[in-house]
């Protein structure tokens, strides 16, 4: 494509920032290591350089200080952008978030606006043991207060920090380290993709089709999107059509989205990496079920993390994660055989 | 620093109005309640913190205020409320839980936010510190006046929250100060089996800062020292940790039996009640006359029975709005 | 009944821990105000006057330590039961829970053990405002490495709480405050059973149908279970028989009870007072559509308190938390009219 | 209370172990990370975070402990794991993620778990101390001997964890001792910029308890203080807070370019390598002869050699047993 400009979420990530801060002085960075070092996922790299400290802060090793340092920030005028390093340390601060800075608005009866994000990485494969490869979209997602973004792309990426940076109420950014186009993490290269130079946002709360098909739906977020497109490619020779819807949003959730997918086509898979139960594959399944369980041709299929905290040992971890592989045996069980693409 | 007599006026009539609109809520919180205390019940359900005998504290600190300046308080906000000028009548029909509350009934009086005065509020032991210091971060940032005093209980400096937004505050030199009420008591645990020092602004050396014990629950040496340190606050010299003594004349919540506390203990702080104390010095000193002050009385009795009426007669939040105002 | 020996859950509680502690010098009891006060809820009434201060320890305010301390004692032979006094505080020491006392088996390959009991009270209705008021039974049931138990009556309660201390693994005791027994929160009379003078257990991850019947499954836990119960006595008179499944524990979940019934019954609610979406909910109702789909024969519903933060003023609260009536208007819509009872 | 020969020596050869081992793990987590440094591939995948440098506290304290004492570690766990006597077989194992690993490759180098040696670890940061009270609560209830040390890093006194676990401990007087090893850093931010006091044992005062700094990343220094508060908590006197200067002589993790170091600090740093140093006062002194150190070097060196190799050739777990051990 002629004047592509393929960029990492982690450089989409940083665009979206530095353009909003360009434009609106309230708009500020906060946590461990993202001044100096740019953020341990370089989604904040080049900030330091062109804003200076007093907008770009490290912060001491103190989350409960900082987010809600953030939430009073946000309350008087500010728009504190902010990163918790890894999701996994969400126990240290999970008052800050889900009992502060996701309830004030509603406290004061929308007195008090709440604009901020909350930036932070989710995700394994990589073998960093149980405390830092988890996603938890499911804790986040089920605690009112907040929205729930996770960007599978660069282009997603930038638009959807855009929209958080300007959203009034408090935004959870979820970015998967695998995804984030750092080489020391792996790289997806389906993440990479073309990113308009100038701001734009893309809605929070609407999720995308990113593959029309006819005969399954595949639902998935992060990560787990690029799974999806793997096996819907890997299905098309076995004669499958596989949809793949992108969540992009677990808060705001767009239902409609998934429901109309699989109104078409009858069947539906849901794939996460977050941990199999109370999480994100029981929502959406329970969300088909309960509208339209007509639509269901066969029982619908989960495949998640299982219930077991994340093992170190490579052979361990990559047995539980999802993959395409898994979606296609799944696919394979609950379509029925079409014919083999010529 | 010595308060002015204006100053003290206000001081004495903001006690005042705090003590009987705690003892009007009292009243009222129990109607429903008899002969079965049930806390689902009655004109104001849910729990009920009052902060009888802990009015000192909060006038002194907030004499110094101006509504630009923001205050995160406890679980036990009422005082510290109305010494900051949080609208009264709208104030008491959120505690009613009443559509013209301040959050139209949405949190309720350990949920009560003013934006017009920068005061808001929490349920959860320390969770007002992280805020305070966000608010001071801000107008450090903006270049705008004000500072941001987060109030809490002695227990509360045993939580993880104190001490790093304490370590934060002075990291970044911000205009915070935190006040704590000593009243010696979390529920029914007493300080001493709780808190490995005996006075908590010792801890002010954690962080390298100005810490200040001010003894006997006296509005007097409250305002002085707070005053100071909100001046060092606003000078730009950082944060400062002040630690008041006071005391609880109830019980900790209302239903409480307060069968822990040591006997003659509540006696003995009703005769140092600091209401009554605070009179007799402003009579003693011929700041003001008993005339005077009868009429401050007056006028703090009368703005909390209109507050309470305007509760009783505010209506009912529709049900339906529960699903309101989650996002901005 | 004769011999009836009816207790409340708060006594009943009380009454295990007390049993285990007279033969069990390692087990030990921790946490705000339940020494000298007894325990906010009555749960520890009457243990310090018999172990005395050094086994029934008030702790200060600090629960990120306190809980900590417990994992630590019980890997080193101890047997603690903690109490976090609201579960709403669970975000000031979620690491030490999730992150640690979760995890600490796994991670050392079954070299340590960690057993405790972590309780704590759940629940709303008696306006207490939007951080003492929660459930969040679906937080602490989609992070893997815990156990959670509810327990909705006095004879579940000692039973499970005999065998939470027992366990080699943490146990979150999640008990709703409406149901305790004390008179200040209400009282549910359905609570309070008769319950055994001598110890006994209740199998962790053993669902109950505490009412048979052919029609529709509800399925709930908790104080939810009284609802449904009264519901069924309602639906009785429209011919509507209710089968009620009372879950007891999400971790382990028992999924096969649940299966069983709804293939009995054909048509399922869910009713939980934790939030809508990511919850108890969407996993009872995902696990019955991806195991036997087939089984219902009309959508499966739910009634949970919606994704908002709990309001204060009573006409709000009481519109979102679920009730008898609820349940009983969706029976309705889901289950054919039956002849009503003469 | 200076350290006998025959502790001299167990230092001594402990640090070199310490240090050889990070030698050989650095150059095996390369393997198959280069030309692409992917942390993912190659025999050690994940973080790994050296402990090069910081061996003087380990064993300065750990030359004190006997293996029913309890220690809780950090992230950066190598160093103590040694010097607390984990056994370097299945440790090894278990960073490679093998199936004879201390916990069959569930763990991961963040997580080492002995219970031989009552020795834990986690990756993050604070998290140790709690569990560190507890262990102490518990040696106190069953009387049993046995003291509790957590290390942290000098960042992690910034966490609430730190504050509540410290003044729990002294509340209760438990045998705790918190070593805080100083590196100057926290990844890439610096100490002055992160924490509000230029030495964290004056954070002592905060719970009554004595508090100690350890310049230099001194053995002899460190196993003097070490032992005092050692003593001090098994006699029954409470917790002691130790602050220890040290130097961390690698990356925060591998991959680490360390950009935000000052020009001319590393070279600085390994100019003070406390292992030459060591060597050369125990020459000095007349502890040991040289060849008597090379010994204690080669015994190092044949240690580490073998831990590796039973790792190399340890079997991979099975898969599906990422399943088991959840619950105990
Ligand atoms: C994190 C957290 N833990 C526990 C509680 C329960 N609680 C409410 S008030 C209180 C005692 C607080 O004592 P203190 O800070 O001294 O304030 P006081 O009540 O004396 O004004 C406790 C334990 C809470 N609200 N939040
Ligand atoms: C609660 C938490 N926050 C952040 C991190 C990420 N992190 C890992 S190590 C580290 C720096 C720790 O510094 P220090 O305590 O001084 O130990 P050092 O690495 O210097 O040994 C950080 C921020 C974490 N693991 N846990
Ligand atoms: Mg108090
Ligand atoms: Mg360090």
């Amino acid at each position: 494509m002629e004047n592509e400009r393929k960029l990492t979420i982690a450089r989409a990530m940083a665009e979206a920032v530095a353009q909003e801060m360009r434009v609106d002085p309230s708009v500020f960075v906060m946590g461990e290591d993202i001044a100096e070092l740019g953020g341990v996922y370089g989604n904040t790299r080049g900030l330091l350089d062109e804003f200076g400290k007093d907008r770009i802060r490290d912060t001491p090793i103190s989350e409960t200080a900082f987010i809600g340092a953030a939430v009073g920030a946000a309350q008087d005028g500010m728009r504190p952008v902010v990163e918790l390093m890894f999701v996994d340390f969400f126990g240290v601060c999970f008052d800050a978030i889900y009992n502060l800075m996701a309830k004030n608005i509603y406290f004061s009866g929308g007195n008090f606006k709440v604009p901020m994000v909350l930036m932070t990485s989710t995700g394994g494969g990589y073998s960093d043991g149980g405390q830092h490869s988890q996603c938890v979209y499911g804790t986040f997602a089920h605690l009112p207060g907040m929205k729930v973004v996770c960007p599978s792309n660069a282009y997603d990426a930038k638009g959807l920090m855009t929209a958080a940076i300007r959203d009034d109420s408090p935004v959870i950014y979820m970015f998967h380290k695998g995804l984030q186009g750092m080489g020391w993490l792996g790289t997806e290269p389906g993440a990479n993709v073309h990113v308009p130079e100038e701001a734009y946002e893309v809605e929070i709360g609407k999720a995308a089709i990113v593959r029309e098909g006819g005969d399954v739906t595949i639902v998935s977020l992060a990560q787990g999107v690029h799974h999806a497109l793997k096996a819907a490619k890997t299905l098309e020779a076995d004669g499958i059509s596989a949809e793949v819807v992108d969540l992009r949003s677990l808060v705001p959730l767009d239902r409609e989205t998934v429901l109309k997918s699989v109104a078409k086509t009858g069947r539906l898979i849901v794939v996460d990496e977050d941990y199999h139960s109370y999480g994100v594959t029981g929502e959406i399944i329970a969300t088909v079920a309960e509208h339209d369980l007509a639509a269901l041709k066969a029982p619908p299929r989960r495949i998640a993390f299982p219930d077991v905290p994340i093992p170190f040992a490579r052979v361990m971890e990559q047995y539980c994660l999802p993959n395409p592989d898994k979606i296609v045996a799944a696919a394979r069980e609950i379509c029925p055989a079409g014919a083999p693409a010529a | 620093m010595a308060p002015s007599k204006e100053t003290l006026g206000w001081m004495y009539r903001t006690m005042v109005t705090s003590r009987r609109y705690e003892n009007a809520i009292e009243k009222i919180y129990l109607e429903g309640k008899t002969p079965v205390f049930n806390m689902a019940r009655g004109p104001i359900p849910g729990e009920m913190h009052l902060s009888n005998g802990q009015e000192p504290v909060a006038v002194g600190v907030c004499a110094h205020l101006k509504p630009e300046d923001i205050v995160t308080a406890t679980h036990r906000p009422h005082h510290q409320a109305i010494a900051k000028g949080v609208d009264l009548d709208r104030m008491t029909a959120e505690i009613f839980g009443k559509a013209t509350g301040l959050s139209g009934g949405r949190g309720g009086h350990m949920h009560l936010f003013d934006a017009d005065v920068n005061f808001a509020c929490s349920g959860i032991i320390a969770q007002g510190m992280g805020p305070a210091v966000g608010g001071a971060l801000s107008r450090k940032m903006q270049g705008k006046p004000g500072v941001a005093v987060a109030f809490i209980g002695e227990s509360a400096a045993n939580q993880g929250a104190f001490h790093e937004a304490m370590n934060l505050a002075a990291v970044w030199k911000l205009p915070m100060i935190c006040v704590i009420e000593d009243n010696a008591w979390g529920i029914s645990v007493a300080k001493r089996t709780s808190t490995s020092v005996e006075h908590n602004h010792v801890r002010a050396a954690s962080y390298g800062i100005p810490g200040h014990y001010v003894s006997g629950n006296d509005p007097w040496k409250i305002y002085e020292v707070a005053g100071e340190a909100i001046a060092r606050a606003r000078a730009g010299e950082g944060p400062t940790l002040i630690e008041a003594e006071t005391y609880r004349l109830a019980g900790h919540f209302m239903g409480d039996t307060e069968g822990y506390r040591p006997k003659g203990e509540k006696q003995a702080l009703f005769e140092r009640d600091p209401i009554p104390a605070m009179r007799k010095r402003l009579e003693a000193e011929g700041t003001f006359t008993a005339a005077e002050l009868d009429g401050l009385e007056a006028e703090a009795a009368a703005a909390v029975d209109a507050a309470i009426r305007f509760a009783r007669e505010s209506a009912d939040p529709k049900p339906e709005d529960a699903l309101t105002a989650v996002f901005a």
